[in-house]
C-alpha cells in the first residue's frame, strides 16, 4: 500500500493533529487543573468562531487579528463564569463532594444557555467565510494556507502553555491546589487567584481555537459539541493535565482518523476512533501519560 | 499453641525501593505481636501485604495454613482486619454506618441490616464511641477517627487484628486507658493482634513478642525485654536517650 | 374574520436547528404573503393565518406528541410538516389516527411507499430510485465511462447509493471506487488520493454538508480533475458559496428548482422575497419544498375548505401550481415534477438536467481556483 | 521581649458547633509555647484558626502588630506564620522534591529555595533518599518529616506545629526536637501542640492547657510541670494525685 | 418510626394509583406526556441505582436505551412485544456485564468520558451494521396505542423506583455506598468492590433498555443517530441531580419537575425556554445541591417535622 506513505496523508495528519491539540489546550487547563468537566468548551469555541466570523464579515478584519479580541471576550466570560458559578461550586462542601456530576451539570447548563443565546443572536443558520484559502505548494502537495496557519498557531500556543507549566512554579501550584486545598493555601497558594487565571486562560484558548477553526469549517451555534468530545478524548488519552501527553493524544486520534480510514475504510472511522479510546482506557486507566494517583 | 499466621520470606519492591525484604516470622493463636522499626522500615507495607492490600513481590503469607489472597476483601473474609495508619473513614457516613459496612461484609457476613446495626452498637459502646454514633465520621477528632478505625476493624468479626499506630496522638493517661481497652477487646473477641506503635511503653507492655524491622529486613525477634536491651535495636531505633525511658 | 390556525413542530434548538431554519423561514414568508393578500382563501372567505409553532428540540421522540397536541389540544385547523424524513415518519401514525391530512415537505425515502398512508404527501421529486436512474442517464448522456462513488452512512444518501449502483451498471458505466464513510469524519484525504489515482470521469459524493466541505477542500488541494463532480446535499446552502466562492462553479448537486426557470413565474419572486426577508438565498431544496407544501395546502383549502375529508380528496386529486411548477400526487408521491440536477454556474444554481427542463447547459468542471 | 501573636477572646468552630470559647493567648517572640490538652480539647481547632483555615467567629487575632482575622492563610504566611497541619496534608501526587519546591511558593521565600531544599535534605536524610518518590506513597513518619520540611521552606517567623511527632520513631522524635531547638535559635517563634506532655513542657518556655475549648491553665512550663493538676490529668499519675486532693 | 414508614408507604401507593389513573383521564397528548414522564422516571431511577449509589457517574446510559430500541425495531412483527422487552433487558444486562468489568477499573472523570465513549462506539457499530444491511432507518407500523404504552412505561417506572428503594435499604446498598466513599477502605472491610459495582451496573442497565424498546414503539421510527443520542444521557443526569439522587423520591421529582417546566415554558416562550431551563439548572445545582428532595427534607426538619 504505497498510498499510505503519501505526503498528502502525512500533511492531513499533521493538520488534524494541530486542530485537535489546539482544541484540547483550553480544556486541558480547566479540566486538568480543576477536574471540572467543562462540556461547554465547544460552545466557547463557537463564541470565538462567531466573533472571528462577525468581525470578518462586517469589516474584513483578519481572524488572525480578531482572534485576540475573541480571546479577551472569552476571558471575560471565563472570569464571570468563575466568579458567579465555579467559586460557589468549588467552595461549598456539599457541592465539592460530587464535583464531577455538579460541574458536568453547571457546564451543561452553560452550554445550553450559550447555544440558545447564540441561536437567538445569530440565528441557527450555518455560517462561513473564506480567508487565506490560497493554495501553498509544499513539495508535491498543495495545502490551503489557512490550514498551515492553524498548524503554526497551534504549535506556538501549545509550546507556550507547555513552557508555562514546565518552567514556572505556576504549574505546580495548580496541581497542588487540586490535590490538597488546605495545604495549598498553607504554602501560600491563593486558590481564588489561580483558578481565576486558569478560567480566563482556558476560555481564551478555547476562543482562540474557535476563531482559527472558523476559517476552515462552517459554524452554527449548535456545532460545538463534537469539538468538546474531541477535546475530552485528546486530554484523557494523553492523561489529565499533561500537555505533552495531549499532543500525543491528538496525534493518535489524527492517525486513527487518517490512516485508520485509509487502511480499513472511512466507514469504520468512528468505530475505530471510539474503539481506540476505549481500548487505551481499558489497558491504561490513567491515560497514556497519566501518573497513577496515590 | 497453634500457628495462626506464617510470614515466609516476604519481599515487596516498589520501583527501585525494597520496602520489605525477605521477612519471615510465625505468629500463634491468641498472641500479641509487636512490630517495631524506624520510619520507613516497612511495617505498614507488611500490614498491607497481610491484609491483602498489596501483593508480595515474592514470598508467601499463610493464614491458618491458607495463602492470603492479594485481595483485601477476600482477606477480610478470612478473618483479617486492619486499621489504616493514615486514617480513612467513610467521611459522609455516620460512625455507626461506617461500622455496619464491616459487619455486613467482613468475615461475620451478617445478612440482616438490623442485626448488623445491633452488633455495631455493641462494638461502638465497647470502644467508647457510642455518644458519637450518629455523627458524621468527618467531624471526629483524630483520636476519635483512630477509635473508629478499631471499631470498624472489629465489626468485620476478625480473628487477626492489625493495629497500625492507633494510639499515636494520645497523651499518657489516655494511652493507659486505651491499653486496657485493647486488652479487654482482645479477650472478649479472642483475638490475635499485631500492633505497630512508636510509643515504647505500649509495645513493651502489650506484646508477648516483638519483631523488629530495619530497612525492610528483620533485625531481630524476641520478648520485649530482649528487644529493649538489644544494642542493635537501640542503635537503629530507640536512640541512646530513650533506652532509660524504656 | 376568525384566523385560520396552522400548526407544526420544527427544530428551533438543537442539532437540527440550522437545517430547520430554511423551512421555518419559508413558512413564515408564505404566511406573511398570504396575510398581506388579505388572508387565506377558505373556500371563498378570506381569513388571516396564524401559526402555532412548537420546538421539537431536535428530538424525534417529541414529534408525535407535538402533533397530537396540535390536533387534540390546540385544535388547529391545518398542519404543516416538520423538517426531515425521520420526523415525517414519526407523525404518520398520529395523522392516520386522527384522519388529519398534511402535505409533507423535506422527506424523501423509499420507505414512504410502504406506508400506504392516506393523510400525508411528499412533494419531492428526488426520490432515491428516480434519482439513481436519472443520474445514470445524465452521466451516460455526457459520455462518462468511469465513476467514483463516495457515500456517507446516513439514511437518504445510503438509499441513493443503493439505487444508483444498479442503474450505473445498467447504463454500462464502470464504478471504479465505491467508498462509504461514517457521519462525523474529519478528514477525507485517503479517499481523495485514491480518486486522484483512479482518475474517474465523474465523482459522485452522496454527502451531507459537513463532509461536502471536506470534499471540496480536499478536491481543490489535490486538484481532482474529473469533469463531473457531484455533491448530494450541501452546495445549495447559503454558507457553502461563502466558503468556496468561485470554486463552487460547475459543481453538480441535487435539486429540482431554480429561480431562473422562466415557466415557473413565481420562482424568481420567491427567491427575491426570501432573500429580502432573511438576507440569504434560499437553499434551493428544503426552503423550496417547505414553501411548495404551503402553496399546495393553500390551493387545496381554497377549493375544499377546512373539512378534513374534502381536503384529503382535494390534495389527492388536484393539480397545484407552485414555485416548482405544477404538482399532482398519485398515492403519496409527486408524479409531475421530473427528477432534476442543478449545477452552479457563475455562482447561480442552474437546472442542467433533464434537457427539457434545463435553464443552462452542463459545463464540465475545468479548474479549481488557486 | 515582644508578643508576636496574640488572640483576644477568640471563638471559632464548625457549623453549629462552637469549639473554641473565648481563648486568649500570647506567643512571645523567640520563645517556644506549648499547647497541651486531652483529646478533643480544641488544640487543632486553635491552630487552624490561627493559620486562617477556619474563620474567627468572635474575638481577634493580632500577628506582628496586624489584625489578621480577615486575612487568608497565604496572607498570614506572608506575615511569617506557617503551620504544620495535623494529619500532614501532603500533596499525594507530588514528589518530595516538588513538595519542597512548592513549599517555597510564597513570594518572600522564592529566592534561594534550592539551597534551602538542600538544607532540608541534610536535616532529613530519609527525604533525600526518597526525593523522587511520590509523597502519597511515603511511610507515615516520612510524610510527617516532609510536612515539616515543606513548612520550613517558607522561611517562617512563627512556626505552628500540630503534633509534629505523630508517627515518628523515638530516635526521630529526639532528632526532631533537636531540630526545633536549632530553629528556635535562629529566632523563629514556635507554637507546639504535643501529646507527650512531659517532653512538651520540658522543651517549652510557656504553656497553655486547653480543656473543652477553653484555657484551663497557663504559665511558665517549668511551673506547670510541677503542678499537681497537670500531673493528675495528663501524666497518668492518677492514684497519687487523687489521694493528694 | 413505624408510623412514618407507613405514611410514607401510603404516599407512594397513592402516587402510584394516581399515576395509573391519570392516562385514562387525559387525551392523546396528555398520554404522550405521561408516557415520556414515566419513561424518564424509569431511566433516571435506574441511573441513580448505579451512579448515585457508587459515585461512578455514567454518561453512557443512552447505550442501553438505544439498545432496547434497536432490538425492538429489529424484531418488530417477528416476536411478541413482551418477549422483546425481556430480551432487551437481558441483552442490556449482558452488555453491561461485559463492558462493566474493564470500565469499572476507571474512576472519576475518566469513567464519565469512558462511558460516553462506549455509548458512542456502540452507536456507530449499529450505524455500520445497518449500513451493511442496506437499511436506512426502520419504520414500525401498527404499534400499540399510546395509552397502552404509557401503562407499560408506568410499570417500568415503578420497578425502577422500587429498585432504588430496595437497594438503599439492603446490604448491597451499604456496600455501594462504602465504595462511593472510599474504595480501598471498603475493600479492606470485606466489600467485594468489583462485584458490587458490576452488579449495580447490570441492574441499572435493564430497565433503560425496556424504556428504549417502548419509546421506539411510540416514535414508530428507529434511526441509530437519534436513538443513541447522547442527549438522553445528559438529560438523565440532569433529572437525577435536580431531583436529588440520595432518595427514591429524587428521580420522580426531578423528572416531573423538568418535564413540567419544559411543558410550561416550551409553549409559552419558545424562544427562551432552553435558556431559562439552563438558568434554572444552574440555580438548582448551585443553591440546592441535594436536589428538590434535599431542600424539602431540610425544610421539614427545620420545621420540627423530623423523623
Ligand atoms: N506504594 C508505594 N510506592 C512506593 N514506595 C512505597 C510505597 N509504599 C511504601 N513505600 C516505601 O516503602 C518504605 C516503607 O514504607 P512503610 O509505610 O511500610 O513504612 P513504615 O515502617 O510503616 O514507616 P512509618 O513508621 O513511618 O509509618 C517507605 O520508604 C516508603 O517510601
Ligand atoms: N470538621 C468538624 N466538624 C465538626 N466538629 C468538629 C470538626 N473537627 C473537629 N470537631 C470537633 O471539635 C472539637 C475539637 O476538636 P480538635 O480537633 O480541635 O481537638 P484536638 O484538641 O486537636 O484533639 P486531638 O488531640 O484528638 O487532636 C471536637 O469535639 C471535635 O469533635
Ligand atoms: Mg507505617
Ligand atoms: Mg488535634
Amino acid at each position: 500500500m504505497n498510498a499510505l506513505f503519501s505526503p498528502e496523508l502525512l500533511i492531513a495528519t499533521l493538520a488534524l493533529t494541530s486542530i485537535y491539540a489546539l482544541v484540547a489546550l483550553g480544556l486541558n487547563l480547566i479540566y486538568g487543573s480543576m477536574r471540572l468537566l467543562n462540556v461547554a468548551h465547544g460552545e466557547i469555541m463557537m463564541l470565538g468562531a462567531y466573533i472571528a466570523f462577525g468581525v470578518f464579515t462586517a469589516w474584513q478584519v483578519s481572524p488572525l487579528i480578531s482572534m485576540f479580541g475573541a480571546m479577551v471576550a472569552a476571558a471575560i466570560l471565563g472570569w464571570l463564569c468563575y466568579e458567579l458559578l465555579i467559586k460557589r461550586l468549588s467552595s461549598t462542601p456539599a457541592l465539592v463532594q460530587r464535583i464531577e456530576a455538579n460541574s458536568l451539570l453547571v457546564f451543561f447548563a452553560l452550554s445550553v444557555i450559550l447555544q440558545n443565546l447564540g441561536a437567538w443572536a445569530f440565528t441557527a443558520n450555518a455560517r462561513s467565510y473564506s480567508y487565506m484559502d490560497s493554495l501553498v505548494q509544499i513539495g508535491s502537495v498543495s495545502v490551503a494556507l489557512n490550514r498551515l496557519v492553524i498548524i503554526a498557531v497551534s504549535v506556538v500556543a501549545t509550546a507556550a502553555v507547555m513552557l508555562f507549566f514546565r518552567f514556572g512554579i505556576a504549574g505546580l501550584a495548580i496541581r497542588a491546589l487540586i490535590q490538597q486545598r488546605d495545604a495549598a493555601s498553607l504554602v501560600g497558594i491563593r486558590a481564588d487567584k489561580v483558578n481565576r487565571i486558569i478560567f480566563c486562560l482556558g476560555f481564551a484558548l478555547a476562543a482562540l481555537a474557535g476563531a482559527l477553526v472558523s476559517m476552515v469549517e462552517s459554524i452554527t451555534p449548535f456545532s460545538g459539541f463534537p469539538f468538546t468530545i474531541a477535546a475530552f478524548f485528546v486530554i484523557i488519552l494523553g492523561g489529565l493535565g499533561s500537555i505533552g501527553g495531549s499532543v500525543v493524544g491528538a496525534l493518535l486520534l489524527a492517525c486513527v482518523e487518517v490512516y485508520g480510514g485509509a487502511l480499513t475504510s472511512p466507514a469504520y472511522r468512528s468505530i475505530l476512533l471510539y474503539g481506540v479510546f476505549i481500548f487505551v482506557l481499558f489497558v491504561r486507566p490513567q491515560g497514556l501519560f497519566g501518573r497513577r494517583v496515590a | 499453641m497453634t500457628t495462626l499466621l506464617q510470614v515466609r520470606q516476604v519481599t515487596r519492591r516498589f520501583g527501585g525501593i525494597t520496602a520489605v525484604s525477605d521477612v519471615s516470622f510465625d505468629m500463634f493463636q491468641g498472641e500479641v505481636l509487636g512490630l517495631m522499626g524506624a520510619n520507613g522500615a516497612g511495617k505498614t507495607t507488611l500490614f498491607s501485604m497481610i491484609a491483602g492490600n498489596v501483593a508480595p513481590s515474592s514470598g508467601q503469607i499463610l493464614f491458618e495454613g491458607k495463602a492470603v489472597p492479594a485481595r483485601p476483601d477476600q482477606a477480610s473474609r478470612l478473618g483479617i482486619a486492619r486499621t489504616f495508619q493514615i486514617v480513612r473513614p467513610f467521611p459522609g457516613m455516620t460512625v455507626l454506618e461506617n461500622c455496619m459496612v464491616g459487619a455486613l461484609y467482613g468475615s461475620g457476613r451478617e445478612r440482616d441490616l438490623n442485626q448488623a446495626r445491633r452488633i455495631c452498637e455493641g462494638i461502638l459502646e465497647e470502644v467508647g464511641l457510642s455518644a458519637q454514633m450518629f455523627k458524621a465520621a468527618a467531624t471526629l477528632t483524630l483520636a476519635g477517627r483512630k477509635r473508629l478505625e478499631i471499631a470498624r476493624a472489629l465489626s468485620t468479626h476478625p480473628r487477626l487484628l492489625l493495629l497500625d499506630e492507633v494510639l499515636a496522638g494520645l497523651n499518657a493517661s489516655e494511652v493507659d486507658e486505651a491499653l486496657a481497652l485493647i486488652e479487654e477487646i482482645r479477650q472478649r473477641h479472642s483475638l490475635s493482634i499485631i500492633i505497630i506503635e512508636h510509643v515504647m511503653k505500649v509495645l513493651m507492655r502489650m506484646s508477648h513478642r516483638i519483631v523488629v524491622l530495619h530497612e525492610g529486613k528483620k533485625l531481630m525477634e524476641g520478648t520485649p525485654s530482649q528487644v529493649g536491651s538489644d544494642p542493635r535495636v537501640i542503635k537503629a531505633y530507640l536512640g541512646e536517650k530513650n533506652v532509660r525511658a524504656a | 374574520a376568525e384566523p385560520v390556525r396552522i400548526g407544526f413542530g420544527i427544530s428551533r434548538t438543537g442539532e437540527f436547528a440550522p437545517t430547520s431554519a430554511g423551512p421555518l423561514a419559508a413558512y413564515e414568508l408564505w404566511r406573511d404573503q398570504v396575510n398581506a393578500k388579505g388572508g387565506l382563501d377558505v373556500a371563498g372567505t378570506k381569513r388571516p393565518v396564524e401559526f402555532v409553532i412548537y420546538d421539537d428540540q431536535s428530538d424525534v421522540g417529541k414529534e408525535a406528541a407535538i402533533y397530537e397536541k396540535l390536533i387534540s389540544n390546540d385544535k388547529v385547523d391545518l398542519l404543516l410538516s416538520p423538517w426531515g424524513s425521520h420526523n415525517h415518519f414519526a407523525i404518520v401514525g398520529v395523522l392516520e389516527k386522527h384522519g388529519f391530512p398534511m402535505v409533507g415537505s423535506t422527506a424523501s425515502s423509499l420507505q414512504i411507499r410502504s406506508l400506504k398512508a392516506k393523510n400525508i404527501w411528499f412533494p419531492t421529486s428526488s426520490m432515491p430510485d428516480a434519482h439513481g436512474k436519472e443520474m445514470a442517464k445524465m452521466l451516460k448522456d455526457l459520455g462518462v465511462k468511469t465513476v467514483a462513488v463516495n457515500t456517507v452512512q446516513v439514511g437518504f444518501p445510503m438509499e441513493n447509493r443503493q439505487e444508483l449502483l444498479p442503474a450505473l451498471k445498467e447504463a454500462g458505466i464502470e464504478v471504479v471506487l465505491d467508498r462509504q464513510y461514517a457521519p462525523g469524519v474529519k478528514d477525507m484525504t485517503s479517499t481523495l488520493t485514491e480518486i486522484k489515482r483512479l482518475q474517474p470521469d465523474a465523482v459522485i459524493n452522496l454527502s451531507y454538508p459537513p463532509d461536502a466541505i471536506l470534499y471540496m477542500r480536499g478536491a481543490r488541494e489535490q486538484d481532482i480533475k474529473a469533469p463531473f463532480q457531484f455533491l448530494l446535499v450541501g452546495p445549495t446552502a447559503a454558507f457553502f458559496s461563502k466558503m468556496f466562492g468561485a470554486n463552487l462553479d460547475n459543481i453538480v448537486t441535487m435539486g429540482h428548482w431554480s429561480p431562473d426557470k422562466a415557466d415557473w413565474p413565481n420562482a424568481k419572486a420567491f427567491f427575491e422575497a426570501y432573500q429580502s426577508k432573511t438576507g440569504e438565498a434560499p437553499d434551493y431544496l428544503d426552503a423550496v419544498l417547505a414553501y411548495m407544501s404551503a402553496e399546495i395546502l393553500e390551493q387545496a383549502v381554497a377549493k375544499a375548505g377546512l373539512d378534513k375529508d374534502a381536503l384529503r380528496k382535494a390534495i389527492s386529486s388536484e393539480t397545484f401550481s407552485t414555485i416548482n411548477g405544477p404538482v399532482r400526487f398519485e398515492g403519496v408521491q409527486n408524479v409531475t415534477t421530473p427528477t432534476m440536477f442543478l449545477q452552479f454556474q457563475d455562482g447561480v444554481a442552474q437546472i442542467v438536467h433533464p434537457p427539457e427542463m434545463a435553464t443552462a447547459k452542463f459545463q464540465p468542471k475545468q479548474k479549481w481556483e488557486q | 521581649m515582644s508578643v508576636l501573636l496574640e488572640t483576644r477572646d477568640l471563638c471559632s468552630g464548625y457549623g453549629d458547633v462552637q469549639v473554641l470559647k473565648q481563648v486568649s493567648i500570647a506567643l512571645e517572640q523567640g520563645q517556644v509555647t506549648a499547647f497541651v490538652g486531652s483529646n478533643g480539647a480544641g488544640k487543632t481547632t486553635l491552630m487552624r484558626t490561627l493559620a486562617g483555615l477556619l474563620p474567627t467567629r468572635r474575638g481577634g487575632i493580632m500577628l506582628a502588630g496586624h489584625t489578621v482575622d480577615a486575612l487568608d492563610p497565604p496572607q498570614r504566611l506572608a506575615l511569617g506564620l506557617s503551620l504544620v497541619p495535623e494529619g500532614r496534608l501532603v500533596f499525594p501526587d507530588f514528589t518530595v522534591a516538588d513538595t519542597l519546591r512548592i513549599g517555597a511558593y510564597a513570594p518572600h521565600a522564592r529566592a534561594g529555595w534550592r539551597a534551602r531544599a538542600e538544607q532540608m535534605y541534610e536535616l532529613f536524610p530519609r527525604l533525600k533518599e526518597r526525593r523522587n518518590n511520590q509523597a502519597g506513597f511515603l511511610s507515615g513518619g516520612e510524610q510527617q518529616m516532609l510536612a515539616l520540611a515543606r513548612s520550613l521552606m517558607s522561611c517562617p517567623k512563627l512556626l505552628l506545629l500540630d503534633e509534629p511527632t505523630l508517627g515518628l520513631a523515638p530516635a526521630m522524635v529526639d532528632e526532631l526536637f533537636a531540630i526545633l531547638g536549632r530553629i528556635r535559635e535562629t529566632g523563629v517563634t514556635l507554637g507546639l501542640v504535643e501529646q507527650n506532655i512531659q517532653t512538651a513542657l520540658s522543651l517549652s518556655d510557656y504553656a497553655y492547657v486547653l480543656e473543652d475549648g477553653q484555657i484551663a491553665l497557663s504559665g511558665p512550663s517549668a511551673q506547670l510541670l510541677d503542678s499537681p493538676e497537670v500531673q493528675a490529668s495528663y501524666l497518668g499519675i492518677r492514684e497519687e494525685a487523687a489521694s493528694v486532693s | 418510626m413505624n408510623g412514618v414508614r407507613h405514611s410514607r408507604l401510603a404516599a407512594w401507593l397513592g402516587l402510584l394509583a394516581a399515576a395509573a389513573i391519570a392516562p385514562a383521564l387525559v387525551g392523546g397528548y396528555g398520554q404522550s406526556v405521561l408516557m415520556q414522564l414515566y419513561g424518564w422516571i424509569a431511566l433516571t431511577a435506574s441511573w441513580v441505582a448505579f451512579s448515585a449509589m457508587t459515585g461512578y457517574i455514567s454518561l453512557g446510559h443512552a447505550v442501553f436505551y438505544g439498545m432496547g430500541g434497536y432490538l425492538m425495531a429489529v424484531s418488530w412483527m417477528q416476536l411478541p412485544i413482551l418477549a422483546v422487552l425481556l430480551l432487551a433487558g437481558l441483552a442490556a444486562a449482558a452488555f453491561a456485564a461485559l463492558v462493566g468489568l474493564p470500565s469499572l477499573r476507571v474512576r472519576g472523570p475518566y469513567f464519565v468520558i469512558l462511558t460516553f465513549g462506549l455509548a458512542e462506539f456502540f452507536k456507530y457499530v449499529v450505524v455500520a451494521i445497518e449500513s451493511s444491511l442496506g437499511i436506512s432507518g426502520r419504520l414500525l407500523l401498527g404499534a400499540p396505542d399510546v395509552l397502552w404504552l404509557s401503562y407499560g412505561m408506568l410499570v417500568l417506572a415503578a420497578l425502577a423506583v422500587l429498585l432504588v428503594m430496595v437497594l438503599r435499604h439492603s446490604r448491597l446498598g451499604v456496600g455501594l455506598w462504602a465504595v462511593r466513599e472510599d474504595e480501598t477502605a471498603a475493600a479492606t472491610l470485606g466489600v467485594p468492590t468489583t462485584c458490587v459495582k458490576l452488579l449495580a451496573f447490570v441492574l441499572s442497565a435493564i430497565l433503560p433498555a425496556m424504556v428504549g424498546a417502548l419509546t421506539v414503539l411510540r416514535s414508530t421510527y428507529f434511526e441509530p443517530m437519534q436513538m443513541f443520542s447522547p442527549m438522553t444521557s445528559f438529560t438523565i443526569v440532569t433529572m437525577a441531580i435536580i431531583g436529588g439522587s440520595d432518595r427514591p423520591a429524587g428521580p420522580v421529582l426531578g423528572a416531573a419537575f423538568i418535564m413540567l417546566l419544559s411543558e410550561v415554558l416550551w409553549s409559552r416562550m419558545p424562544e427562551f425556554y432552553m435558556v431559562l431551563l439552563g438558568v434554572l439548572l444552574l440555580g438548582f445545582v448551585l443553591f440546592a445541591p441535594d436536589g428538590i428532595v434535599g431542600k424539602w427534607m431540610a425544610r421539614r426538619n427545620r420545621l420540627g417535622g423530623g423523623f
